[in-house]
């Protein structure tokens, strides 16, 4: 089961910043291990984040993305006090969802 | 430092909310991954990728910026984001020339949500980065090169 | 000034018998605070002269350096067919002088040893993830030629550095059994070869 | 006369030659590194640090809000700043790692003995490391404060001098063949000289550090544990004295520094 995201949220002049790190191998699936055998792809390969109800990114995801992703961007509007609510899937189907209030 | 841990481990485990709002119907991330996957993250050159992406071959503009180091200490973690001054921008690519999995990333940005997005890439060696803009149903497109170098001593 | 002068050798008995308490506490730390494992025995935390001698922030003094050095121009094995490093292969050259691996715990006595040569070294001047420990050997032999002299040194060199400065950085690849002598041909091949890389 | 004044002509070309070389050849990470700095995922490790701080585990199943670091039960904010030091209950030099043994033991019963014979990032003294992620992260800012003038200290920090500069194993390697002078590189990482002040807080000031390369958490135990591996010396014990006196050199050498903890690093 993967560890919690540290998900940041600060609004300034009307734009809200969101900073996540996720906790997750992005595994290739073309490295092996100190055996020779192939360690199977698992990596995430979307993620929603959602301020309030609405969809505010989508992002999809290969395994291209480093290990222990960081994921940053911004949104206009949203005030101290609101929900960011982040939630990723990967190629086995795990998910994770957390969420963290605006500063 | 203030470790909003509470915060987060809250709604952390479980089902997740991602999960309800598959099983509510209300995203369909399977169907979307499986078409992406196939047709834009197996793409194993550009031409592929903006074929996938239904690009055609995207202009390069100065109104898109790829935000990233010159040099890299190290090729597994490699800061890449991408910025423009373009209207409208609805969808965000990163590509990674000279990677097997060429294609990083890709964002959708619903209205409201600005042209500036950062994550951290895989870069098995030295090579051009590209970030591709769709905006008002065109695209665009910005290149940068990116070194990698190899560090320790075990090597 | 009697008084200092009175006080003086006994400040300098103390002090000497307190740096050679210190001394010998190292070397009691340095065995007690480690733990064989594999290949990596308690064996390498006891030192040989030259290494006592160099384990200071100054070196010895010009004359104990020379006799040290002296002592360890005897080891160097010289090719006993007058090959330095026509008949090595500056491939295989390159990729000793990028590899950094053997001899660690995590190693087995079967690992293949590299040299290491570009945790210090600029060799090939393409590469430039090479570390600046050592001088930079870009375009060793044209540089420097290939004169006997030269040739003669570079693989006494990489034999056994201190031959040359008895506290070198550098290991002593060929007294310390890190390389072959094929595989010290083979590097040499990486320096002097005028098709190689580093002579590009 | 002559030949002697050529001679150091000639030296002195040599040496101008090889320097422009070297510096032909800088490779500047500044840029790389500041965009890692924010949003250093070291912060999960910190996250998990804290909630282990806070959970009552072991066979007493208390959690170590109780810890002594140095500055009284319970405190942590600054604390690793301040170590290692001497500790009066175990009449030991401590450094984080081995104090956090302590209170392990002590508050929540578990044998340090798992954690001293372990594997880093595995059981129990990888739980130690994410506790140091937490720990160090409350000091971040801080500058190194190590007090060498309890005579315990500082006689651990003349042993982990001595250590800095003892030659040996196959490589005939110290600690200062690669880290006393400045400016150097070990293939493109950059050496800090810990024989300066500057050196020494940069390099004592920057671990523990999340690494890039492989993923990993890595404390100064474990920094140091490889950096022997590479010297190709026998194994340092977990928190053996070897370890506490080399830390204690490195952090008396760098106070005054600041500590930028936890960091990212290749």
């Amino acid at each position: 089961m993967a560890g919690p995201m540290r998900i940041r949220a600060a609004s300034a002049d009307g734009v809200t910043e969101v900073r996540v790190l996720m906790s997750h191998p992005m595994e290739t699936g073309q490295r092996r291990d100190s055996s020779g055998e192939p360690i199977p792809a698992h990596y995430i390969t979307e993620l929603t984040a959602k301020h309030g109800d609405k969809t505010v990114l989508t992002a999809y995801m290969g395994p291209s993305v480093s290990t222990n992703p960081y994921l940053a961007f911004k949104f206009q509007g949203g005030a101290a006090g609101d929900t960011v609510q982040v939630s990723w899937v990967d190629n086995k189907g795990e998910s994770r969802t957390d969420e963290v209030q605006i500063r | 430092m203030n470790i909003q841990r509470r915060d987060t481990l809250k709604a952390g485990g479980g089902i997740g909310v991602f999960g309800l709002l598959v099983a509510a119907g209300m995203i369909k991330p399977g169907a979307a991954i499986a078409a992406r996957d196939q047709a834009m993250f197996s793409a194993s050159s550009l031409d592929e990728a903006f074929q996938a992406m239904n690009a055609g071959t995207p202009t390069e503009s100065g109104d898109v910026q790829i935000v990233g180091p010159d040099i890299a200490e190290n090729g597994a973690v490699v800061p890449v984001g991408v910025t423009s001054s373009l209207a409208n921008v609805e969808q965000i690519a990163i590509m990674i020339e000279k990677n097997p999995n060429m294609l990083a990333a890709t964002f959708a940005l619903p209205a409201g949500t600005l042209a500036d997005v950062q994550t951290r890439v895989k870069m098995g060696q030295t090579s051009d980065v590209f970030a591709v803009v769709k905006a008002d149903g065109k695209f665009f497109m910005a290149k940068k090169e990116i070194k990698v170098t190899l560090g320790g001593c075990g090597g | 000034m009697k008084k200092l002068m009175f006080a003086a050798p006994l400040a300098l008995f103390a002090s000497v018998a307190i740096a050679s308490d210190l001394e010998a506490r190292v070397e009691e730390m340095m065995l007690s605070s480690f733990k064989a494992n594999g290949i990596a025995s308690l064996d390498r935390q006891k030192r040989d002269e030259i290494q006592k001698a160099c384990s200071s922030p100054t070196q010895p003094d010009a004359e104990t350096m020379k006799r040290l050095e002296a002592v360890e121009m005897q080891t160097i094995q010289w090719p006993a067919n007058g090959d330095y490093w026509q008949g090595g292969s500056w491939e295989e050259g390159q990729r000793i002088a990028l590899s950094g691996r053997g001899l660690t715990w995590t190693d087995n006595a079967d690992t293949v040893n590299g040299g290491g040569c570009y945790n210090c070294h600029g060799l090939d001047p393409a590469n430039e993830s090479a570390g600046t420990i050592g001088p930079a050997l870009h375009g060793y032999a044209k540089v420097r030629g290939t004169s006997e002299e030269i040739v003669k040194y570079t693989w006494g060199k990489l034999w056994n550095a201190k031959a040359y400065n008895a506290c070198s950085d550098m290991p002593r690849n060929g007294f310390g059994g890190i390389l072959s002598e094929e595989q010290i041909r083979h590097v040499m091949a990486y320096l002097f070869d005028p098709a190689s890389p580093v002579n590009k | 006369m002559r030949k002697k004044l050529l001679a150091t002509v000639v030296g002195t070309a040599a040496v101008l030659a090889a320097s422009s070389m070297t510096s032909a050849q800088e490779l500047n990470f500044d840029e790389y590194r500041q965009m890692l700095r924010d949003g250093n995922p070291a912060e999960l490790f910190e996250m998990e640090g804290e909630e282990l701080w806070v959970t009552a585990r072991g066979p007493k199943n208390a959690t170590l809000e109780q810890c002594d670091l140095g500055l009284g039960p319970g405190v942590v904010e600054g604390a690793a700043a301040q170590m290692p030091r001497y500790f009066a209950d175990t009449d030991k030099v401590q450094d984080l790692e081995s104090r956090l043994m302590t209170c392990m033991e002590t508050l929540q019963g578990i044998d340090s003995k798992e954690i001293i014979d372990g594997r880093f990032r595995q059981g129990e003294r990888g739980k130690v490391a994410a506790i140091v992620a937490y720990v160090t992260g409350q000091s971040h800012g801080h500058k190194i404060n190590v007090d060498l003038s309890d005579p315990k200290v500082k006689d651990m920090y003349d042993l982990g001098e001595k250590a800095f500069f003892y030659r040996t194993g196959a490589m005939d390697f110290s600690c200062a063949s690669c880290h006393s002078q400045d400016g150097l590189r070990i293939r493109a990482t950059g050496l800090p000289n810990i024989t300066t002040p500057e050196g020494a807080a940069e390099g004592w000031g920057s671990w523990p550090a999340y690494r890039v390369s492989n993923s990993q958490f890595w404390t100064m135990q474990h920094r140091l544990w490889d950096c022997f591996r590479q010297q190709r010396t026998a194994e340092p014990i977990f928190g053996s004295d070897v370890t506490i006196a080399l830390s204690v050199y490195m952090a008396g050498k760098g106070n005054g520094g600041e500590a930028v903890w936890p960091g990212v690093k290749r």
